[in-house]
């Protein structure tokens, strides 16, 4: 990345981040509360196309990540009594080890075998939470207790059931991850990844471990989503197994294709967009998910390179 | 010219893909300095014979000695990091990216190699295009040259991994003579400081440069020597004109 | 119950499930066969055929075998045909481009399910079998629909063999899942037999709904599980090979009838889910496929 | 007042779902989506209803009862001099969109209440978060996690027995007159492990036993598979089935059976919505079944009965007067009706004017204890716990005779009363 390109794209992400902090104080009640799950979901997103977007690997398996942190996060909670912190902690741990075992087998295949497998591997984490239903509740899922409503932390008490509390620290996450995704993008592993995905071929042939490198990506992008579900679960206080349902892997995919797969702020548009279309739609009818497949439809045929990316191919071929 | 001590030997080397045997047993000696052709009729398996070389294919059986060191197992990328640098037969580059960006990964994957020194990576990028004569067009993105221009990115990347030995697969295939003079020097330039092993149709160009000759048929090595040696070499006459 | 009658009331349930995965799979198979298309919306196809069963039932009156015979019918045509469309409009102009197929046939899924979610509603309606006759075994009673959705699944598949080694149609389908660009070069429409090869892979989904109607009620959510089932029984078998197929089919349903009767359901799914994703990372050709190239 | 959800549903499908242009300009104007924004002076109430998802059959006519309840209360004089304003959204039986609707409600529309909620997996998970957010929230669901002290100080079942309640009070007479060895088929969720559990310890207390116990998944759609569980010893089959594969379940039942069954006490909901005169279903002919509400009008039908049935359109076959073939969900849907008469005597007693006066609600809803058979509460009088939020009535135990269902048995409401420690009113407000 050129210099100018460099300091375009931090511009541009701070700008948004800046926007994103200020709404709190002019949205109404319930858009703080979509905001909010906006921003979790973007963190998931971002996770997906760290993936897709700069590996070029497209998993529909990622729904068993974001449950793997929501799990993770609650389940220690509900059980154990953990702190927040630590129960975060550890089910971001717990997603990146999981990506870790679960990419070093399905990184062996590629394009729609990959696609299939990872599909599989996500069915199986969801009859999993299904059958271990003794401790995750199953489709009814848990609702965390009272005491797991607030963080008390340095003497400072936090409170999640205050929707403003909940919005930035989700707003710190999406902050974090953001910037997190940047630096990695912008180093030369970030480099190495986008060879990859150019081209996996070459990029072997230039001296660089391609298996060890999609792992890595892979790990960071289990991670991300994992963060994901453990934000998700300790900020909302509910986890079910809805959230390892297929149609989580699917979303994931559709926020980053529209948004643009491999742009780094197209995920958040996605969600964005997505979100509140599913959102006003469903107040409309009930077969307001047949949004998902016309915009997977019209996206892949129109405009396979999503908003940003289009955007970029046009005007802007700074975008990261 | 050519020093004793072996680069590369290979000894019963085989590759086989189901009951083809594309190589078959191929026990074969690269010296440190030289420019070896390996010649021979389509078919004949010099591809794959250096696909086995650099790792990009798995061999069946025998060995592969670089340096000293049996890499017979190891994976392509571990051999480009011990200095085994191939470029490809059809141009493989990152099409979407800038020639230097190109070059750069290169660079990288040197960097990488012999592992984060203080390293000048402009300087190093910017001297592989010099040697092949494509600085002024450093920005341009890489699928928009024309094809001889991307068969020289091909190998100025080899050269910015700065290998010990350079495999060139087809290196002039598709080139205008004015190019291929060009890429004789170019040649020979690399020739200086790294070994240089190539596949060549153009007999003419394996005359010119090539210090000794190989020439593979039916996955076996038929004959070796110098270009008069095998110019003169009636099995080869046989194998090539198919008596 | 003693082990035997277990035994046997889960070796007729497992039949039952084989028989409709054989004919359901053979049509995912075909697709992927001939066309290299993962199609996601496999199971919606199946749920449509149902549906449309069940419109036919409530608009034919008379005996319920009449409206049984007219859905026999129109369901794999209408169907058909809707598959048709989606393949012109939305496949072809794709390339076929494995991964973007997949999209858009996860797209698919969405747009038909839901659409039948506002045309149909979110119930779930009986079909009445065309006959209805229970036999008496000393232990348990079955349904004799049941055993005859077995016996009609003998046939469809006899008549896909038919189709497929004797027929012009079948050659020709034969020639381009073998070689696609050779068969083009001979030729052979490869664009055009891909619309027809789509449309009989749904064809064939929308049959096995038809069957499968009276035994289990339409609903819009039924494409689920036999889609889950037909890609387990098309990569254990070898993506493509319709013989590896149909063993697999009868394999699963059987497996899953017996797993099912003698541990939880649920458990029974979650192995051969895992088994199968590892049968396809380290034996891609699947357990009865040929060798790697 | 309220809004026609039939026919604005049947003009949103047209509207939007044809182009996308359509639904971007519906994104960009949200005030017109909605009644609800530009009113004030109306007391809101949401209704969260399983339109989709496998409680879509009950959620089509607890959305209709619903509607014809606040028609009523509307041409009543309202509440306190305010109209009601019914606004619906679709939770899909899903407990993560269950919470997420009451979020919704609470942050958006702003509602004084939300009522209906019905099956007890999405309940389990909206009742904590209607807590949190301190919002009265009144379940039509049975569950028995409020009578066990689980849920929150602002959930209430005020409409309908719980299932322990319910098991308990007819135990006897299953013990008595069917058999005493049970075996048991139910989902495999806590709705199915209250029956489980409840009805285990109840027919104990009888001298019977529970022979077999079969939990089949909610999702299930073949049964067959899980029968030859059934013990030979077992006297009795009590089978209670939700989702969309109940005929499935009783149809195969009764191929597996056969004529030579052993007594069969169903609860009424493994048939909810469904026909009797189903040629399938000739086997249950003699076998008996919980009905909260008799689905067939009686012959000493109440005039309460009358009017119910008359205002939401139901038959005497229980069926919509529109479509022989609508079978309602009548042993449920009163609850939702009975709720809403709840909540307006309670917010009646507590001169309940807006939002601010939520906890009013609460206590003025804690201060109630009986309930007289009327116009409000057709299924029949019923006794209201404050401490516990929930409320008890009589049990109907009746016979498939000639394809029909008879009340051969009507619990007191004495008989269904249990001890618990739950006491709701001691939490925080």
């Amino acid at each position: 990345m050129t210099k100018s390109a460099y300091r375009n794209n931090l511009f541009l992400t701070g700008v948004v981040l800046v926007l994103l902090f200020f709404l709190q104080f002019v949205l109404p009640d319930y858009h703080v509360l979509m905001g909010t799950r906006m921003m979790v979901l973007a963190v998931f997103a971002l996770g997906f196309n760290a993936l897709l977007g700069y590996v070029g690997l497209l998993s529909l398996g990622h729904a068993m990540f974001f449950a793997a942190g929501l799990y993770g996060a609650g389940l220690t909670v509900y059980h154990f009594g953990w702190s927040l912190p630590a129960a975060f902690g550890f089910a971001v741990l717990a997603s990146a080890l999981l990506a870790l075992v679960i990419g070093a087998v399905v990184l062996r295949t590629i394009r729609v075998s990959f696609m299939i497998v990872t599909l599989m591997f996500a069915q199986v984490a969801y009859l999993m939470v299904l059958y271990f239903a003794e401790w995750t509740n199953g489709q009814e899922g848990l609702s965390l207790p009272l005491s797991a409503r607030a963080v008390h932390l340095f003497g400072a008490t936090l409170d999640l059931s205050s929707a403003i509390t909940r919005y930035n620290l989700a707003f710190g996450l999406l902050a974090l991850c953001l910037m997190l995704l940047f630096a990695y993008l912008a180093s030369a592993r970030g480099r190495v990844a986008t060879a990859i995905r150019d081209n996996e071929g070459r990029t072997e042939m230039l001296g660089f471990n391609v298996f060890a490198g999609k792992l890595e990506m892979f790990v960071l992008s289990g991670a991300m989503s994992g963060a994901a579900g453990a934000a998700y679960a300790l900020l909302f206080g509910y986890i079910g197994s809805t959230f390892a349902s297929f149609q989580y892997s699917i979303e994931a995919l559709l926020f980053t294709l529209l948004g643009g797969a491999g742009t780094l702020l197209g995920p958040l548009l996605g969600v964005l967009l997505m979100v509140a279309m599913i959102d006003k739609l469903s107040e409309l009818t009930s077969a307001y998910l047949l949004v998902i497949g016309v915009v997977l439809i019209v996206v892949i045929l129109w405009f396979p390179k999503g908003i940003l990316g289009t955007i970029r191919e046009r005007w802007a071929p700074w975008l990261l | 010219m050519a020093s004793l001590t072996p680069l590369l030997v290979t000894s019963g080397l085989k590759r086989h893909f189901g009951g083809v045997k594309a190589v078959d047993g191929v026990d074969f000696t690269l010296h440190e300095g030289e420019i070896r052709a390996i010649i021979g009729p389509n078919g004949a398996g010099k591809t794959t014979f250096v696909s086995l070389l650099s790792g990009r294919t798995e061999a069946s059986g025998g060995t592969i000695r670089f340096a000293g060191e049996d890499v017979t197992r190891l994976p392509a990328y571990k051999r480009v990091q011990r200095g085994i640098a191939y470029t490809f037969q059809i141009t493989n580059i990152y099409q979407t990216k800038s020639v230097a960006d190109n070059v750069r990964m290169a660079v990288q994957g040197r960097m990488q190699r012999v592992g984060m020194p203080a390293f000048d990576f402009e300087a190093e990028t910017a001297a592989a295009l010099a040697a092949v004569g494509l600085s002024d067009r450093a920005e341009t993105i890489a699928g928009e040259l024309a094809y001889g221009h991307q068969r020289l990115l091909e190998i100025a990347m080899g050269l910015a991994l700065q290998p010990k030995l350079l495999i060139l697969d087809e290196p002039t295939q598709g080139l205008s003579d004015a190019e291929i003079e060009n890429f004789l020097s170019l040649v020979r330039t690399i020739a200086k400081r790294a070994t240089v092993l190539l596949i060549e149709h153009n007999m003419a160009v394996v005359m010119a440069l090539a210090d000794r000759i190989s020439v593979l048929t039916r996955g076996q090595l038929l004959a070796e020597g110098t270009p008069s040696e095998i110019r003169d070499n009636a099995a080869v006459q046989e194998a090539y004109l198919g008596a | 119950m003693a082990l035997g009658p277990y035994l046997f009331l889960a070796t007729l349930e497992g039949l039952v499930q084989a028989a409709v995965l054989c004919i359901t799979a053979a049509g995912l198979s075909l697709v992927f066969g001939v066309m290299r298309v993962v199609n996601v919306a496999h199971g919606e196809f199946v749920m449509l055929g149902a549906v449309i069963a069940w419109f036919a039932a409530s608009l034919v009156t008379g005996h319920p075998a009449i409206g049984f015979a007219v859905a026999l019918v129109i369901s794999p045509v209408i169907v058909g045909a809707i598959a048709f469309a989606s393949e012109r409009l939305i496949l072809k102009r794709l390339d076929y481009n494995p991964e973007a197929t997949i999209v858009a046939t996860i797209g698919l899924l969405y747009i038909l399910q839901q659409t039948v979610l506002i045309v149909y509603g979110p119930d779930a309606r009986p079909v009445d079998p065309p006959f209805y006759y229970t036999i008496r075994f000393p232990w348990f009673g079955y349904s004799s629909y049941k055993l005859f959705v077995i016996a009609a699944a003998i046939v469809i598949m006899g008549a896909i063999w038919f189709v497929l080694q004797k027929t012009k149609a079948g050659l020709i389908m034969r020639a381009a899942q073998f070689d696609r660009e050779t068969a083009q070069a001979f030729g052979i429409p490869v664009d055009r037999v891909s619309a027809f090869v789509f449309a009989a892979g749904a064809g064939l989904a929308a049959l096995a709904g038809v069957l499968v109607v009276p035994i289990q009620q339409a609903h819009y959510l039924m494409g689920a599980d036999p889609l889950l089932l037909s890609f387990i029984v098309v990569i254990i078998g070898g993506l493509g090979s319709m013989s590896g197929t149909v063993v697999a089919a009868i394999l699963i349903g059987l497996s899953d009838g017996i797993l099912s009767v003698m541990f939880s359901p649920t458990l029974a799914k979650m192995v051969s889910t895992l088994l199968v994703a590892l049968v396809l990372v380290f034996r891609p050709n699947g357990l009865f496929g040929k060798a790697a190239r | 007042m309220h809004r026609d959800s039939k026919t604005f549903l049947a003009l949103s499908r047209r509207n939007i779902l044809k182009t996308a242009g359509g639904a971007a300009a519906l994104l960009a104007s949200p005030a017109i989506l909605r009644p609800g924004f530009a009113q004030s002076g109306t007391i809101k109430l949401g209704a969260p209803i399983h339109r989709t998802g496998i409680g879509a059959s009950y959620g089509r006519w607890y959305e209709r009862t619903a509607t014809a309840a606040v028609k009523v209360v509307n041409e009543m004089g309202g509440i306190n001099g305010r109209q009601v304003e019914l606004i619906v959204e679709d939770d899909g039986t899903d407990p993560k969109r269950g919470t997420e609707v009451i979020e919704k409600f609470a942050s958006q529309y702003k509602v004084d209440a939300v009522f209906g909620h019905l099956f007890s997996n999405v309940v389990a998970a909206a009742a904590p978060r209607a807590g949190e957010l301190k919002m009265p929230y009144f379940i039509c669901s049975e569950a028995s996690l409020l009578g066990a002290g689980k849920l929150n100080r602002y959930t209430f079942q005020p409409g309908i027995t719980d299932v322990r309640s319910q098991v308990t009070s007819m135990a006897p007479w299953i013990g008595d007159t069917l058999g005493k060895k049970v075996t048991m088929i139910y989902p495999d969720y806590n709705f199915g492990h209250d029956h489980r559990d409840f009805f285990t310890a109840a027919i104990k207390a009888q001298g019977g036993e529970v022979v077999g116990k079969i939990a089949v998944p909610p999702t299930e759609t073949s049964f067959t598979r899980y029968f030859p569980q059934i013990p030979p010893s077992t006297e009795v089959i009590y089978h209670v089935m939700v989702g969309p594969a109940v005929l499935t379940f009783v149809k195969e039942l009764g191929d597996y059976l056969g004529s030579q069954r052993p007594e069969i006490f169903g609860f009424i909901d493994s048939l909810e919505g469904v026909d009797f005169a189903t040629p399938q279903l000739g086997f249950l002919e003699g076998s008996y079944f919980w009905e909260a509400y008799p689905r067939y009008a009686q012959a000493n039908q109440s005039e309460f009965d009358k009017f119910f049935r008359e205002k939401v359109g139901v038959d005497a076959n229980g069926a919509s007067v529109k479509d022989g073939k609508d079978i309602s969900t009548y042993s449920h849907m009163f609850s939702i009706w009975e709720t809403l008469f709840v909540m307006k005597q309670a917010m009646e007693l507590s001169n309940y004017k807006g939002e601010a006066q939520k906890k009013d609600l609460v206590t003025a809803m804690e201060s109630i204890s009986t309930l007289a058979e009327s116009r409000e509460h057709p299924q029949g009088a019923k006794l209201f716990n404050g401490k516990t939020h929930q409320v008890f009535g009589s049990q109907n135990i009746s016979k498939v005779e000639g394809g029909k269902l008879k009340v051969v048995h009507r619990t007191s409401i004495e008989d269904g009363l249990y001890d618990t420690d739950a006491d709701y009113t001691k939490m925080a407000l």
